[in-house]
């Protein structure tokens, strides 16, 4: 399969000979090539990492964040484009709204997910737009317990107990393979994912990066999605550091 | 210049993932007039370099206030400009009518960027080709912001825009951990340095035409040092020639 | 939603006036605003009861001038949601004035700006008595009043709101010696004066009329800007 | 019934609340809610909560007439709001260009608004054709913009009138908040104009001389001043030349009172010889 | 703003709008010279709260030293129907602001989705900052008098209470938008009983109240309301709002006294027929 | 001749209608008399009108308006089941009719009780009352005759009665305001909603609970 120059790639509306749709692979590629992002469900809640790439040292602290709340029960953690996810952010608290104003209740994360997705989806059927060039994940908790979903480009909107996206993708997910998440608390997640994190950033290729935390659990968070707090963030890195050097020797 | 196939079209990827059309919309910020945003914990500056297309005409103006507790610098096509200019003016006086109090900085940056991006994703239309430094000061202290065609936007301590801003970044990144504390004196003088460095050799330098400088901060509105005003510290910049030396 | 909208049912009553319910847009806050200008300077009184539309009092301190410019301000009576509303949206246009031309908006052009603001809610006027005073670009104190729905004409002293029947033939009497035997004319009078005329006219209006009492802000405008004074009339 | 389904639709709730704030770069009027403009205030006024009805200002005697030497127009200066004399030195006419002179009876809002916005077009009109605007097509302006808004409301009975290059001859129009527009030579509007009509059309001749004219209307005026409790003040005079208006006097009724008090009618050389 | 919601749709009900195309406004029939706004026809069949019919009555509120009391009951009324007895009408919202609702309870209702959803955008944003008491009130104020000019009133009295860094807040918006800042505050009934109590209290004591009194004293003014007002109930709830935040209380009953007073006019046969 | 009140007058809900929860379930029950003017147009008819499986209404007001809205609501909760595959909760129910009751309040007349059993909350009763309010409460009454049985419901009602002590504490009261309420009447009909499903009951006219009828 050669995509490059065979002229079936330059838009979303087009596809190739072999079926494919080549402009929702190269907006796939705009995920890769950003920091690893990372959720884990636990048995009481739900726990994203990003690992927030650093262009300029003189940026301030928690800037860019690539971790947002779209509703007091659901946040997202993002990959690829921060300005096209923070279109699907700007749209997911919209949906989230309406949903309270119609049926009076916080809307269910699967809808949230799913309707955040068909936008994504719908920008791949026309030659007059692009596709995002984001996934982002969707972790809360609804009435049906802890909810994690992952929106791609395509408008894939798939359920995960622990999902990965972003460089690291393919190593992380080897890493979250080994994990029982139905005995896992919120508390171990934390650790878990800024062990990873820090395992697949690649020290040589890139800067300075940043570890961000978000995490929403029925009891340490009492159903809200926040970002975590200092002490167990700083706890939690350096446990990674810790575990990243005695994996070094 | 480089040229490909996937660089024509504002909805196009190319095969890495990148969008050409944006990432040549951040060239014509790059190639605008120079300026540099810096702040301490007390107040946000803004120093620009101004240009005239020739001797006979006026320098092109590169400060703008929003409101009163916010400025901007711009570099790139003024026209695009003027109507970010405009709708950062807009939203600021409607929050002020609602609610009787200043739009925090970031909330205003973050609508200017979201705004920024939809002209990133639709056939037909084409980046915005400027790129902003905000200055701006609210509840949370005072702020630097630049935003980008692209629809990023970056929380900065002190940064650079423009042509050979590379220079000024230089002096920013060698200097920049000691400006929280600065005075505002020491600050505007620090962002002059700075700017200094984006001038070419046998340019004229720095002089009160072609400099304007902007400052806001703690119960200190936006407020333009231009002309004759700027002199002062130009002088002092003369003066401590030997300090930067000592600097660099 | 088309699919889904109800056949509008055809015998409708269209024709009954609408039915306002209990519903009345319009309170009357009362209270009286009066302006003097002098040769140049110009001060302006409005006392500070705020009543709510009948006997009671809802506030004893909402303030009814509101500085536009440092040459000008506005000094209105009637509905008090309608003069918040107006006072704020002169207040963004004339930011907005400043920012596009770089200057402050001169107390004439206000006053024009002022009569086309009020016009534009011709058929669903602010419940609005509006003075404007201030300084021109001269220097010279001037005063412009307005109907509600933006009649306006340029004078040296006025009054507006609940108590400006009471006022205002004072002011006639006192200020242009309207109808005096022995005709001496309007005097160029010393603005210590004038701000004593001005509270002795105010407090006279809070004598005779229930809406107007409580404080008073006292505003002078001359070049030196604008000085706010506040003073007590009676609080029953 | 047709019910609403912007609720489910989307967030009906919030509205944009600076809807007044997003168009004020144009002329923009905010309609009351009610299915009747020209009856809402009337009905918001009747309700029994409801404060002192408002009482918009308004213009009563106004005049002008044609004769050989261009228009004469008269008017006086009173302005009430209902029974309160609002202003006794309202300009009344209105200085549309340095051509065309409007009168304002009526709502005093409505008519300088718009006489205003009728000497912005008028001076768009010059800059475009490069040639000043005849009255005719002044006038017109006027009474397609008030026609525009029949049954809003308005109120306004006024006189346009100036000196046409092209014909070369005075013109003079009526002009009122129905969409009437009539050409004429002579005209008088607002609640004075019954008496002012009695005097003007017993003095009026074409041929008057300048100075006779301006008597005539000056007389007209004062005398419906004298009748008419909503006219008074000042007796302002303005004459219509070729090459533009001029304003020609300005009296205080009462001093005109005490003037014509012993004085003959005016214009009837014949008085005398009555019997 | 974050009140323009012209990206909303909704995926389920008709036709989504993905790509933001506004639905332009057909322009009206009729067409003046230059532009009409008119509310009434844009918002034909909307909510209108012409009448008043499930209502609660008087909020009353008072500084003291370091924060405010306010108090209400718990009565929604529908006519003289003592119809929903234990419905709150008051409404933290965010961390340091607390309001009081008098009038229509569905439009109370409405005003506090609007809220919530105010407050969550600030929870979204996470930026630090959040809405201060006097932002709230701005922001209900500008809302009431928006409605109240669409002809559309939102049928409340609402009184605000707040502190915001050590300050306390005290501000009243009525639905033609009415609104003003004052040391105490009553609506309704309250406006015509209570604030005379209030009034009083707040100028014998010139160094402030304390917390305790200032309950004390919301307290008894709503027992006299409860004894003067007929659509006023005795379950009543109280809050205190200070620097530490929001506290409402729970239901509480109010004691009653001096029932015997009218004993003088409890009176024998005898006794009226020879006129004692 | 004048023609009769009935062939002009709209048709009216003069109503009672009720629901209470009890412990794991609601009961529902409302009268079946519908009348124009003081004519009875029909005398069995069913006030009980189910959205979703386990939800129903009962409806006061004018029976058009009653009527229409709940069709709306039935087909809106249909989407949504759809698009939450699953089944809605009463809130959810009891939300839609606020919103539209709320929205288009100067339209309509309509009072509406929302009764169901769903897994999150199990039984539940909300209030939609004629401006558009929503009220969760352990028991609502409503409708003309309504006004009657306060007191009566006041003074009968207990937290967590069983579902038998629920069915008599309903049908005694819907006895009590159609006897006193002229707008009321016919039978009892009454509607048993739990886990399980639904269950339908009548009370025939003549079979009513009996009281004092002086």
């Amino acid at each position: 399969m050669t995509s490059v120059g065979s002229g079936y790639d330059l838009s979303v509306s087009t596809y190739s000979p072999d079926g494919k749709i080549f402009q929702v692979d190269y907006a796939n590629k705009a995920v890769e090539n950003s920091g690893t992002c990372i959720a884990i469900k636990t048995k009481d809640g739900v726990v994203v990492g990003v690992e927030k790439l650093i262009p300029s040292k003189m940026l301030c602290h928690g800037s860019n964040r690539r971790i947002h709340a779209v509703d007091l029960h659901i946040g997202v953690g993002i990959s690829g484009f921060l300005a096209d996810a923070r279109q699907l952010v700007l749209r997911a608290r919209a949906e989230a709204k309406s949903y309270k104003q119609i049926y009076g209740q916080p809307i269910p994360v699967k809808v949230l997910s799913q309707r955040v997705a068909a936008l994504c989806h719908v920008y791949t059927l026309y030659g007059s737009v692009r596709a995002f060039g984001c996934s982002i994940i969707i972790s809360g908790i609804d009435q049906e317990g802890p909810q994690l979903y992952q929106v791609e480009p395509s408008g894939s909107c798939i359920g995960y107990f622990g999902a990965s996206m972003g460089k690291g993708k393919q190593a992380a997910k080897n890493e979250l393979e080994k994990i029982k998440f139905n005995e896992m608390t919120t508390h171990e997640a934390i650790k878990e994912i800024a062990k990873i994190i820090y395992s697949v950033h690649d020290e040589v290729k890139d800067k300075d990066f940043q570890l961000e935390l978000g995490w929403i659990s029925t009891t340490e968070t009492k159903g809200q999605f926040n970002m975590v707090p200092k002490d167990l963030q700083s706890d939690a890195e350096s446990y990674a550091k810790n575990a990243l050097e005695e994996a070094n020797m | 210049m480089y040229r490909n196939q996937y660089d024509s079209e504002i909805v196009t990827f190319s095969p890495t993932g990148r969008i050409h059309q944006v990432e040549y919309a951040m060239e014509a910020v790059k190639q605008g007039g120079s300026g540099v945003a810096l702040k301490s914990n007390k107040f946000a500056v803004v120093v620009s370099l101004k240009r005239s297309s020739s001797e006979l005409g006026s320098y092109q103006k590169k400060l703008f206030v929003v409101d009163d507790h916010i400025g901007i610098l711009i570099s790139g096509l003024t026209a695009d400009a003027r109507v970010l200019c405009n709708y950062m003016r807009n939203e600021s006086a409607n929050y002020k009518y609602v609610y009787e109090s200043d739009i925090r900085v970031e909330r205003l940056v973050t609508k200017v960027a979201d705004k920024s991006q939809v002209h990133t994703q639709r056939y037909g239309r084409r980046p915005y080709g400027v790129g902003l430094l905000v200055a701006g000061y609210d509840q949370l202290g005072a702020h630097i912001f630049q935003t980008c065609p692209s629809g990023n936007f970056y929380d900065y301590k002190a940064i650079s825009i423009g042509s050979r801003s590379q220079s000024a970044k230089t002096y920013l990144e060698k200097n920049f951990e000691g400006f929280a504390t600065c005075t505002l004196e020491q600050l505007i003088l620090h962002g002059l340095r700075a700017l200094r460095e984006t001038i070419p050799n046998n340019d004229t330098g720095l002089n009160s035409k072609n400099v304007s400088i902007g400052v806001v901060g703690e119960n200190y509105p936006f407020t333009l040092i231009e002309e004759e005003a700027t002199l002062p510290y130009l002088n002092m910049l003369e003066s401590d020639e030997p300090v930067e030396m000592q600097v660099n | 939603m088309n699919v889904l909208k109800l056949t509008p049912f055809p015998t409708q009553d269209k024709e009954k006036p609408l039915n306002h319910g209990r519903f009345e847009p319009y309170v009357d806050n009362g209270g009286t605003v009066l302006s003097v200008a002098g040769k140049d300077y110009c001060v302006v009184a409005g006392d500070t009861r705020m009543s709510d539309g009948g006997y009671g009092i809802q506030t004893r301190k909402y303030t009814k001038i509101f500085q536009l410019t440092n040459k000008c301000v506005i000094a209105t009576s009637g509905m008090q949601a309608d003069t918040l509303a107006l006072q704020k949206k002169l207040k963004v246009m004339l930011d907005h004035y400043q920012k596009e031309n770089g200057k402050v908006m001169s107390t004439p052009a206000i006053a024009q700006f002022l009569s086309n603001t009020l016009y534009y809610k011709r058929f669903f006027p602010y419940y609005t008595f509006n003075l404007i005073a201030g300084i021109d670009e001269e220097g010279e104190g001037c005063i412009w009043t307005y109907d509600a729905v933006g009649s306006h004409e340029k004078v040296k002293y006025s009054s507006q709101g609940s108590g400006n029947q009471l006022v205002i033939p004072l002011l006639d009497n006192q200020v242009a010696k309207f109808n005096q035997l022995l005709p001496e004319g309007p005097k160029d009078v010393p603005l210590d004066q004038v701000v004593s005329f001005v509270k002795d006219a105010i407090t006279s209006a809070g004598e005779r009329d229930i809406y107007t009492g409580d404080y008073a802000d006292i505003v002078v405008i001359d070049k030196h800007g604008v000085r706010w004074e506040k003073f007590e009339l009676k609080l029953d | 019934m047709e019910l609403d389904f912007d609720c489910v639709d989307r967030n009906g709730l919030l509205d944009n609340m600076t809807n007044d704030l997003q168009n004020l770069d144009r002329i923009h009027f905010d309609l009351p809610p009610s299915a009747n403009p020209s009856n809402f205030l009337n009905e918001v006024f009747d309700h029994p909560n409801a404060p002192k009805a408002l009482e918009f200002a308004h213009g009563t005697t106004t005049l002008a007439f044609v004769y050989k030497g261009g228009v004469v127009v008269t008017v006086d200066s009173k302005s009430t709001q209902g029974p309160y004399v609002a202003s006794r030195t309202v300009k009344k006419v209105i200085e549309i260009t340095p051509t065309l002179l409007g009168t304002m009876a009526g709502g005093a809002a409505d008519c300088s608004f718009w006489e205003r916005e009728l000497g912005r077009r008028c001076r768009l009109y010059e800059l475009r054709n490069k040639e000043l605007i005849s009255v005719a097509a002044a006038s017109k302006i006027l009474a397609n913009i008030v026609y525009s808004y029949k049954g809003y409301g308005l109120s306004m009975g006024t006189m346009i009138t100036g000196w046409d290059k092209n014909s070369d001859v005075p013109s003079l129009y009526y002009v009122d908040n129905d969409g009437t527009r009539l050409k004429g030579e002579r005209f008088s509007v607002g609640s004075g104009s019954t008496y002012a009509y009695g005097v003007l059309d017993t003095g009026y001749n074409f041929n008057l001389s300048d100075e006779e004219a301006y008597e005539l209307g000056r007389r007209a005026v004062y005398h419906a001043t004298h009748r008419d409790a909503f006219s008074g003040g000042f007796i302002n005079v303005y004459h219509v030349k070729k090459n533009g208006w001029e304003k020609i006097s300005t009296d205080d009724c009462f001093k005109l009172y005490q003037k014509y008090y012993n004085q003959a009618p005016i214009n009837q050389p014949n008085n005398n010889n009555n019997i | 703003m974050s009140f323009n919601q012209d990206y909303i749709s909704h995926p389920v009900f008709g036709q989504v709008d993905y790509f933001n195309k506004k639905n332009h406004q057909q322009p009206n029939q009729h067409t003046p010279y230059y532009s009409v706004h008119n509310h009434h026809q844009t918002d034909a069949g909307k909510q209108k709260t012409l009448d008043p019919i499930v209502t609660g009555s008087s909020v009353i509120a008072i500084k003291y030293n370091g924060g405010i009391v306010m108090g209400t009951d718990m009565l929604c009324s529908y006519g003289s129907l003592a119809r929903f007895n234990s419905v709150q009408r008051q409404k933290q919202v965010g961390t340091h602001t607390v309001i009081g609702v008098s009038g229509e309870l569905s439009d109370f209702q409405s005003l506090s989705n609007t809220l919530d959803d105010l407050t969550t955008d600030d929870f979204c944003i996470d930026d630090g900052s959040k809405l201060s008491s006097q932002e709230i009130w701005n922001y209900i104020a500008r809302l009431f008098y928006n409605s109240r000019n669409k002809g559309n009133p939102l049928w409340n009295t609402v009184v605000v209470a707040g502190n915001q860094n050590g300050k306390s807040f005290l501000g009243k918006v009525d639905l033609v938008g009415t609104c003003y800042q004052d040391d105490f505050i009553a609506t309704g009934y309250g406006a015509h009983i209570a604030l005379p109590l209030l009034r009083k209290e707040y100028d014998d004591n010139p160094n402030g109240l304390s917390q305790d009194q200032a309950v004390k004293l919301i307290q008894d003014c709503l027992r006299v309301l409860f004894y003067r007002d007929a659509r006023s109930s005795k379950r009543i709830q109280v809050s205190v709002v200070d620097s530490n935040g929001v506290k409402i209380s729970d239901p509480i009953e109010l004691d009653t006294y001096n029932w015997h007073s009218g004993e003088a006019a409890v009176r024998t046969f005898q006794q009226v027929a020879l006129g004692k | 001749m004048e023609a009769p009140e009935w062939l002009n007058n709209a048709v009216d809900l003069g109503t009672s209608i009720m629901a209470v929860e009890f412990d794991g379930g609601v009961i529902m029950g409302a009268d079946s008399r519908t009348t124009t003017g003081s004519y009875i147009a029909n005398r069995v008819t069913n006030k009980i009108t189910p959205v979703e499986e386990r939800i129903y209404c009962c409806r006061s007001g004018s029976a058009a308006d009653t009527q229409a809205i709940s069709d709306y609501v039935r087909f809106y909760l249909a989407m949504h089941k759809a698009e939450l595959n699953d089944e809605p909760d009463v809130k959810t129910a009891a939300s839609l009719f606020q919103l539209l009751c709320y929205n288009n309040k100067n339209n309509l007349l309509a009072g509406i009780i929302v009764a169901g059993w769903d897994k999150h909350q199990g039984g539940s009763v909300y209030n939609i009352s004629l401006g558009g309010s929503m009220v969760k409460q352990p028991f609502a009454i409503g409708g003309s005759g309504s006004t009657y049985i306060y007191g009566f419901c006041d003074s009968k009602f207990k937290p967590n009665m069983t579902k038998d002590e629920c069915i008599e504490f309903v049908s005694h009261s819907l006895a009590l305001a159609m006897f006193r309420d002229g707008s009321s009447g016919g039978v009892i009909r009454l509607c048993i909603i739990d886990k399980n499903g639904v269950e339908r009951r009548m009370i025939p006219g003549n079979q009513l609970p009996k009281f004092y009828e002086g």
